[in-house]
C-alpha cells in the first residue's frame, strides 16, 4: 500500500466520534446559537481538529502501526482541540453555564489551578504508562474513553489560563509558571520515552500488518520501532512544550497590552 | 596593606558606609546590599585577573607549534580552572553582584528581602573559590578534567588526584549560593517594589535579573544533584557515571548540559539587562519595544531549558533526537534577534553620546551578534559535527561570553561607577581600555574560527606545524597579550578614578531609573524619599512634567 | 509578612528539581541492572509501607499543630509538635532498619547501580527528614519557652510547609521504588 | 601558497556535503552580520549628539508592526536553515541499515586500536582504507570518551565507553588524511593522532596480506637478544607480537611496527633512531603516556630496536 492509497482509504467513520462531535456542536447551538463570529469559528475549528485527529489516517496509523502517530493525535486532542473549544465559548455563555448548579460548583473545584494542573499532566502520564496504553489499544471502549477524556481534561487544564471569564484568569506571571511547570511535566515523560530502549509499548513492536503498510514504513521511511518511539517521545517533548510556551507568551503579551493600573500586587499573586 | 580596603576612597562622603569607618569589619560583617554588591565586584575582579593569567599562560604555550613552555598536566589544569573561574567566579557573581547592588535601588526598596541570606550567598562564593583554588596546593594539583568534567575521565581510576573532589565541593558551595541569591532576588522583586512600580514598569535590568533568578533556582539543582552523584562515585564508590560498573557516561552529559545550557543564558541575560539600561540613556530615548525586550527574555528563559542536547550531537543520540534539538536550539535565535533589533532601533533616531559605557554597549551589539550567528550555525547538526570540540567553538563562546557578557560588564562598570563611588571614571583611560579591548579581543578570537574548521581540536596543549596553524596561533597569542594590557588599563583606571576621579553628581548621565535619584554613593538607607513612580522612567517624568511617559497613569503615592 | 512563605515555596520548587534528578537517575538505571540485587530481590514494600504511614500521619499532625496555634491553644501546639517529631523519628528508625538489613546482605551503594541509586535517593530524602526533625525540635523548644503567642507564626507555617514537602517527596519516592517494583 | 586543510579541502562525498551546507549557512549569517554592522555604523555617523544640541530627541516607544516583522523574518531564516540541515543529514551520515562493520575503532588513552573484522588484521593509529570504497566502522572506547575526527573525510563521532557508534569512512582519492582525537581524554589528548592512509584496492589488499603474516621470531644475533629482552622485560605485559607469548592489549600491537609511519600515535616518525629515542624514554616525547620509562640500558634499547625492525 502506498502513502497516497493510505490517505484515500485510511479514513474511518466511527459512529461514536460523530456522536461526540455532534454533541459538542449541538450543545454550542443550544448555548450560543448559530452565527458566524470569532467565537463560533474557533469552536468549529476545534471540532474539526478533533475530527481530523480521530477519523483521519492518523488515527488508523496510531492505532495499528506507529506510536509517533498516536502521540501526534494525543497532542491534537489534549492541547489543541480543547484550547480552541475553550476560546470559542463567549463570556456571556460561560457565565450562564456557571450559574447552573452543579456545573458551577464542579468547575470551581476542577478549575482550581492545582487540580487542573494535576489532571492535565496526570492524563499525559497515566495514559502513557505502557501497561495502560497497551490495554487501551486492545480494548475499544477503553480506547474511546481515552480519547474523549483527553478532550475534556484538556479543557479543564486550559481553564485557569484561558477561561472565557477574563477576570478569573490566572495572573500572567503565575500563568507562565503554571504552563512552564506543565511543560516540565511532559518534558520528563517525553525524555523517559525517548531515551528508554525500544519496545516500551509492545503493541508497536511487530504490529499485525492488516493493511500491508509495514514494508512502506520500515523500508521506505526507515522507521524502526526504536525510531518510532523516539519520534513519539520527542513529539510530546518539543512541540508539546512549544505549545505550552507559546501559550504563556500569549498571556504575557495580553498582560502587557492591558493598561497599567500601577498596583504592585503581582508578587503576592505569584506566590 | 592598610586595614582599609583600597576601594574606599579617602574623600569626605564615605563609600556606602555604616556611619563611621571601622575598616574591614564594616565590610566583613555587613548585610547592606550595596556593600555586599561591591564585595561581589571586588572578588570577581580578583578572580578575573587570576583566570586571565591562566588564559595568558595557555596562549603563550600555544604561540608556536610543539612548544614546551608548560607541561601537558599543567596545561590541562589551567584550562579547567580558567573555564571554571571565568564562569562560576567572574561572570556569574559579577552579574549577581550588580543585581544585588542595583535591584533594590531600581525598585525603590531599602534593601534585599533577606539581607543575611544575601551575605551568606556572597561568602559562600568566596568559600567555594578558596576551596577550588586550594586544590592547587594538593600534591597532585588542581582538577584537570575540563570544566565539563565528562565522566568517566573525571572518575576514578582516570582522575585519582584530589582536584575533581575539591572542584565538585567548591562548585556545590557556589551552587547553593546562586540558588540563595536567586530566591532572594525573586522575593525582593516580587514583594519589595515601591508603590507604582508595577511589574510592567520595572527596569529591564530588573526583568532580566528576575528571569535569571528563576533559571538559577530551577537549573542549579540539576548540577547540584549531578555533583552529589559524582562525589558519591569518587568517595563512596557509587556507580552513577562509571560504565565499568554499570553506570552511564552519557547520563552525566545529560545532567551537565541540562544545567550547562541554561547556564549560558544565566551568564548573558543580565548582560542584556545592562545593555538595555545603557543604550536608552545614552541615546536619550526610551527602550524601543519594552514589552518585546522583556517578553523575549521570558521566551529565552523558557526555551533555554529544553535544548541542552545540542551539546551532544557527536555522542550518537540518533538522528531524530539530534534534529529535534537542533530545531529547538535554532528557535532561541528568534527572541534573541528581536532583542538585538530593538537595541538598534533604540539608537536609531536618538541623539547618541558616545561615552565609554555607550562605546562598550555599541561594540557589544556587534560582537554579540557575531557570536550569536555562529551559535545559530552550530545549532545545525551537520555543521556541529564539523566544528564541535574544535577551536571554532572556542571562538564562538568567547564572542558570546567576552564580546557579550564581559563587554556588557565593562559598560555597566563605567555606567554605574559614579553611583558606586561618587566619582566619575576617567574617559581618556576608558577610551584606551575600550580600543585595546576591541582590538585585542577580535585579534585573539577571530582567527580561531579558521583554526577550528581547519581541524585544530580544543583542549590540546600543543599542535603539529600544519599550514598557517603556527602563524594564526601567534596572532591569537599576541591578541591575548593586548587583551591583558586592556585589563591592566581598566584596573589602573579604577584605581586612579577612585582616588582622583572628578566628583559625580547624583545623576551624571541624566538617566531615568530610580537608582539615580539616590545620592552618589547612596546613603545606607538608599532613599530619603522615593520619587513617585507613574511610568517606566520616573526621573524622566520628573524632569519633563509636560510630557510624561504615561500621561493618564493613576497616581499612587 | 508573606515573604518568608514565598521564599520557602520557591525553595521547595528548587528542591523538587533536585529530587527529580535523583529519581530520573533511579529510573534510568531501573532496567539496566545486569547482576546483583534489584528492588524486587532485596526490598520489602510492606514493612517500609507501614513506616511510611507514620510519615504521612506526621504531615497531618503538623497541620493540627498549626491549627492549634491559630486557635491560640498552646498546650496542643506543643503536643502536636511532639507527636510529629516522634512520628518522624519512627520513620527514620524504619529507614535505618531497612538500610542496616540491606548492608548486612552486602547490598551497599558500591554494589551495583541499584544500590547506588537506591541509597542515594532514599539517603537524600532521609537527610531532608532529619533536617526537618531538627527544625521541628527547635520549634518545640521555642514553643516550650512560650515563644509563639499565635494566632500566626511564620516559623511554624514555613516549617510545616517544608514538612509537607518532605512527606510529598516520600510518596513519590515510595511509588517509584516500591510500588513500581512490586505492585505494577 | 600551501593548501589549507580541514573544511577547505573536502576529500569525501560526505565532507563535500558538509562543506556545502557550511558555506550556505556562513553566507546567510554573514549577510545578517553585514546588515547589523552597517546599521550600527550608520547610526554612529548619523545620530551622534552634537555638543551644542540641548534638545532631547523624539521619544519613540516602539512599533508593533516592526516587532511583528522582525519576529517573522528570523522565523523564516530559521526555517531555511533547518530545512538545509535536514537535507544534509542523510548525505553526511548514511544510515547503517544493519550492515556488519568492516572495522572496529577502539579509543585508548592515548592511541587508537584498529581491528579489521574481515581479515582479522589488528593495527594502531594508522587506518588503511581502499580509496573510493565505503568502510563501516564501529567506534568504541575502552576507557574514557574519545572522539574520532578526520577533518577532511567527514563528521566527528564520539567513542563512548558502553555506547558503540557507527560511522561510514570513505576517501575520494588515495592519499594520507590526518586527524586527531577531538574529545578531551586526559594528559596526552593532544597526541592521540589518526592518520588515514587511502590507497588503491590492490595496494590495500597487499598491505592486508603483509599484516596477517606471522613473522618468524629471530633466534640469534642482536635481534634475537632483543626478542629475549622483549619477553623478559615488562614489554610483553602490555604489547602483542604475533607468534610470540606477548599477547596483551594494553598498548598497541607491535607485530608489524615497521610498516607504520609514526610511533606514539604521531609524536615521532618511525625511524630506528626515533624508535631508539622513544624506547630510551617515552615520557620525554609523550609526557604522561601510559608507557613508562623502562630504564633500559643503551645496549638493551639497541637490541629491542633491532628486534622490532627485524619483524617483517
Amino acid at each position: 500500500m502506498e502513502i497516497l492509497q493510505l490517505f484515500n482509504t485510511g479514513w474511518s467513520f466511527e459512529p461514536w466520534v460523530l456522536v461526540f462531535a455532534s454533541i459538542l456542536l449541538g450543545a454550542y447551538m443550544l448555548g450560543v446559537g448559530v452565527e458566524l463570529n470569532r467565537y463560533s469559528i474557533l469552536y468549529v475549528l476545534g471540532v474539526l481538529v478533533m475530527l481530523f485527529a480521530l477519523l483521519s489516517p492518523l488515527d488508523f496509523l496510531g492505532r495499528h502501526y506507529l506510536f509517533s502517530a498516536h502521540m501526534v493525535q494525543h497532542i491534537l486532542l489534549l492541547l489543541i482541540t480543547p484550547l480552541l473549544l475553550l476560546l470559542g465559548i463567549p463570556k456571556a455563555t460561560a457565565e450562564k453555564l456557571l450559574k447552573i448548579e452543579p456545573i458551577g460548583r464542579i468547575m470551581r473545584v476542577l478549575g482550581y489551578p492545582a487540580v487542573a494542573w494535576f489532571l492535565g499532566v496526570g492524563a499525559m502520564w497515566v495514559w502513557h504508562l505502557p501497561s495502560i496504553h497497551d490495554m487501551a489499544l486492545n480494548n475499544n471502549s477503553l480506547y474511546i474513553i481515552q480519547l474523549i477524556s483527553f478532550v475534556l481534561i484538556g479543557m479543564i487544564f486550559w481553564w485557569p489560563v484561558f477561561t472565557p471569564l477574563k477576570s478569573k484568569r490566572l495572573n500572567p506571571l503565575t500563568g507562565t509558571l503554571y504552563l512552564a511547570s506543565a511543560c516540565l511535566g511532559c518534558t520528563v515523560l517525553g525524555m523517559l520515552i525517548t531515551f528508554a530502549g525500544a519496545g516500551l509499548y509492545t503493541a508497536y513492536l511487530n504490529p499485525a500488518d492488516t493493511a500491508g503498510l509495514l514494508p512502506l514504513i520500515r523500508n521506505d521511511l526507515c522507521i524502526t520501532p526504536g525510531v518510532d518511539q523516539q519520534i513519539g517521545g520527542l513529539t510530546m517533548w518539543v512541540p508539546g512544550c512549544l505549545i505550552y510556551l507559546s501559550a504563556s507568551m500569549i498571556t504575557l503579551a495580553q498582560w502587557y497590552g492591558a493598561p497599567d493600573e500601577g498596583v504592585s500586587a503581582a508578587g503576592h499573586e505569584v506566590a | 596593606m592598610s586595614s582599609r580596603l583600597p576601594l574606599v576612597p579617602e574623600n569626605t562622603e564615605p563609600l556606602p558606609s555604616l556611619k563611621e569607618n571601622q575598616g574591614m569589619l564594616t565590610w566583613v560583617a555587613s548585610v547592606d546590599h550595596k556593600q555586599i554588591g561591591l564585595m561581589y565586584l571586588i572578588i570577581t575582579m580578583v578572580f578575573f585577573v587570576v583566570g586571565g593569567l591562566e588564559a595568558l599562560l595557555m596562549r603563550i604555550q600555544l604561540a608556536q607549534p610543539e612548544m614546551s613552555f608548560i607541561s601537558p598536566e599543567v596545561y590541562n589544569q589551567l584550562f579547567t580552572m580558567h573555564g571554571t573561574t571565568m564562569i562560576f567566579f567572574v561572570v556569574m557573581p559579577f552579574l549577581i553582584g550588580v543585581g544585588v547592588y542595583m535591584v533594590p535601588l531600581m525598585i525603590g526598596a531599602r534593601d534585599m528581602a533577606f539581607p543575611r541570606l544575601n551575605a551568606l550567598s556572597f561568602w559562600l562564593i568566596v568559600f567555594g573559590g578558596i576551596l577550588i583554588y586550594y586544590s592547587f596546593l594538593t600534591q597532585s594539583g588542581a582538577p584537570d578534567m575540563g570544566w565539563f568534567a565528562y565522566s568517566p575521565l573525571s572518575e576514578k581510576p582516570f582522575s585519582l588526584n584530589k582536584g575533581p573532589t575539591y572542584w565538585a565541593l567548591g562548585l556545590l558551595a557556589t551552587g547553593i549560593s546562586s540558588v540563595a541569591s536567586g530566591l532572594n532576588n525573586i522575593v525582593t522583586i516580587l514583594t519589595m517594589r515601591t508603590p507604582g512600580m508595577s511589574m510592567r514598569r520595572i527596569p529591564l535590568f530588573v526583568w532580566m535579573i528576575l528571569v535569571t533568578s528563576f533559571l538559577l533556582i530551577f537549573v542549579i539543582p540539576i548540577i547540584a544533584s549531578a555533583f552529589a552523584m559524582m562525589l558519591l562515585d569518587r568517595l563512596l564508590g557509587a556507580a552513577f557515571f562509571t560504565p565499568a560498573h554499570g553506570g552511564s557516561a552519557i547520563l552525566w552529559q545529560h545532567f551537565f548540559w541540562g544545567f550547562g545550557h541554561p547556564e549560558v543564558y544565566i551568564l548573558i541575560l543580565p548582560a542584556f539587562g545592562i545593555i538595555s539600561e545603557v543604550i536608552p540613556v545614552f541615546s536619550r530615548k526610551p527602550i524601543f519595544g519594552y514589552e518585546f525586550v522583556a517578553g523575549s527574555t521570558v521566551a529565552i528563559g523558557l526555551l533555554s531549558v529544553g535544548v541542552w542536547a545540542h551539546h551532544m550531537f557527536a555522542v550518537g543520540l540518533g538522528d531524530v533526537a539530534n534534529l529535534y534539538f537542533s530545531f529547538a536550539s535554532m528557535l532561541i535565535a528568534i527572541p534573541t534577534g528581536v532583542k538585538v533589533l530593538n537595541w538598534v532601533a533604540t539608537m536609531w533616531g536618538g541623539k547618541i553620546i558616545f561615552a565609554t559605557p555607550m562605546l562598550f554597549a555599541t561594540a557589544f551589539i556587534i560582537e554579540f551578534v557575531m557570536g550569536g550567528l555562529t551559535g545559530v550555525a552550530i545549532a545545525s547538526v551537520p555543521i556541529d559535527w564539523v566544528v564541535t570540540d574544535s577551536y571554532f567553538i572556542v571562538a564562538h563562546f568567547h564572542y558570546v561570553l567576552y564580546g557579550g557578557s564581559m563587554f556588557a560588564i565593562f559598560a555597566g562598570v563605567y555606567y554605574w561607577f559614579p553611583k558606586f563611588t561618587g566619582r566619575m571614571m576617567s574617559e581618556t583611560l576608558g577610551k584606551w581600555h575600550f580600543w585595546l579591548t576591541v582590538i585585542g579581543f577580535n585579534m585573539t578570537f577571530f582567527v580561531q574560527h579558521f583554526l577550528g574548521v581547519m581541524g585544530m581540536p580544543r583542549r590540546t596543549y600543543t599542535y603539529h606545524d600544519f599550514p598557517y596553524w603556527g602563524s594564526m596561533n601567534l596572532i591569537s597569542t599576541i591578541g591575548a597579550i593586548v587583551l591583558a594590557a586592556s585589563v591592566l588599563v581598566f584596573i589602573w583606571n579604577v584605581q586612579v578614578s577612585l582616588r582622583r576621579g572628578k566628583k559625580a553628581s547624583n545623576n551624571p548621565w541624566h538617566a531615568w531609573t530610580l537608582e539615580w535619584a539616590a545620592s552618589s554613593p547612596p546613603a545606607v538607607h538608599n532613599f530619603d524619599l522615593v520619587p513617585p513612580v507613574r511610568g517606566r522612567r520616573p526621573l524622566w517624568d520628573l524632569a519633563h512634567p509636560e510630557q510624561p511617559d504615561e500621561p493618564n497613569a493613576k497616581v499612587i503615592d | 509578612m508573606a515573604d518568608n512563605k514565598m521564599l520557602i515555596k520557591f525553595f521547595i520548587a528548587s528542591e523538587s528539581i533536585f529530587f527529580l534528578m535523583l529519581i530520573l537517575a533511579y529510573v534510568n538505571f531501573k532496567g539496566s541492572v545486569v547482576d546483583g540485587p534489584t528492588a524486587e530481590s532485596s526490598l520489602n514494600p510492606y514493612v517500609t509501607g507501614i513506616f511510611s504511614l507514620f510519615l504521612l500521619a506526621s504531615s497531618f499532625t503538623v497541620w493540627l499543630a498549626g491549627r492549634s496555634l491559630r486557635a491560640k491553644n498552646h498546650t496542643w501546639l506543643k503536643v502536636w509538635l511532639l507527636v510529629t517529631i516522634v512520628l518522624g523519628v519512627i520513620f527514620i528508625y524504619g529507614q535505618g532498619r531497612e538500610w542496616a538489613g540491606l548492608i548486612e546482605q552486602d547490598i551497599t551503594i558500591s554494589r551495583n547501580v541499584f544500590g547506588t541509586t537506591f541509597f542515594t535517593l532514599t539517603g537524600f530524602h532521609g537527610l531532608h527528614v532529619c533536617v526537618g526533625l531538627i527544625m521541628l525540635s527547635i520549634l518545640l523548644g521555642l514553643a516550650l519557652f512560650g515563644d509563639f503567642k499565635g494566632p500566626r507564626s511564620d516559623g511554624v507555617e514555613v516549617i510545616s510547609i517544608y514538612w509537607h514537602f518532605v512527606d510529598g517527596v516520600w510518596i513519590v519516592v515510595y511509588s517509584v521504588i516500591y510500588v513500581w517494583a512490586f505492585f505494577l | 601558497m600551501e593548501k589549507l586543510g580541514g573544511l577547505f579541502n573536502p576529500s569525501s562525498p560526505e565532507m563535500e556535503a558538509l562543506a556545502g551546507l557550511t558555506y550556505y549557512t556562513i553566507a546567510i549569517t554573514v549577510v545578517i552580520l553585514a546588515i547589523i554592522v552597517f546599521a550600527v555604523f550608520y547610526i554612529i555617523v548619523r545620530y551622534r549628539k552634537s555638543p551644542a544640541d540641548k534638545e532631547e530627541p523624539y521619544q519613540n516607544f516602539g512599533s508593533l508592526n516592526l516587532e511583528i516583522v522582525w519576529t517573522l523574518i528570523p522565523c523564516a531564516i530559521v526555517a531555511v536553515l533547518f530545512l538545509l540541515t535536514c537535507n544534509t543529514m542523510k548525505a553526511v551520515d548514511p544510515p547503517v541499515d544493519g550492515h556488519e562493520p568492516d572495522l572496529i575503532i577502539i579509543g585508548h588513552q592515548w592511541w587508537w586500536e584498529l581491528r579489521y573484522t574481515k581479515s582479522g588484521v589488528i593495527t594502531a593509529n594508522e587506518l588503511h582504507i581502499p580509496a573510493g570504497k565505503y568502510m563501516l566502522a564501529r567506534v568504541e572506547s575502552i576507557d574514557v570518551i574519545h572522539d574520532f575526527w578526520v577533518p577532511e573525510l567527514g563528521r566527528k563521532i564520539d567513542a563512548v565507553p558502553g555506547h558503540p557508534n557507527y560511522l561510514w569512512i570513505v576517501a575520494g582519492q588515495p592519499g594520507i588524511y590526518l586527524g586527531a582525537c577531538a574529545e578531551f581524554c586526559g594528559a596526552q589528548h593532544a597526541n592521540m593522532r589518526i592518520r588515514v592512509i587511502a590507497e588503491s584496492e590492490e595496494e590495500f589488499k597487499e598491505w592486508e596480506k603483509q599484516e596477517i603474516v606471522i613473522p618468524p621470531t629471530p633466534r640469534s644475533g642482536l635481534a634475537g637478544e632483543g626478542a629475549r629482552l622483549f619477553q623478559n622485560k615488562a614489554c610483553m605485559n602490555c604489547h602483542t607480537i604475533l607468534g610470540t607469548a606477548a599477547a596483551a592489549r594494553v598498548g598497541p600491537n607491535l607485530t608489524h611496527l615497521n610498516n607504520r609511519q609514526t610511533i606514539g600515535a604521531g609524536v615521532l616518525t618511525n625511524t630506528p633512531e626515533n624508535l631508539n629515542k622513544w624506547l630510551t624514554n617515552p615520557q620525554k616525547y609523550k609526557q604522561g603516556s601510559l608507557m613508562p620509562n623502562m630504564k633500559l640500558s643503551p645496549a638493551e634499547v639497541e637490541a629491542i630496536v633491532a628486534y622490532l625492525e627485524a619483524l617483517k
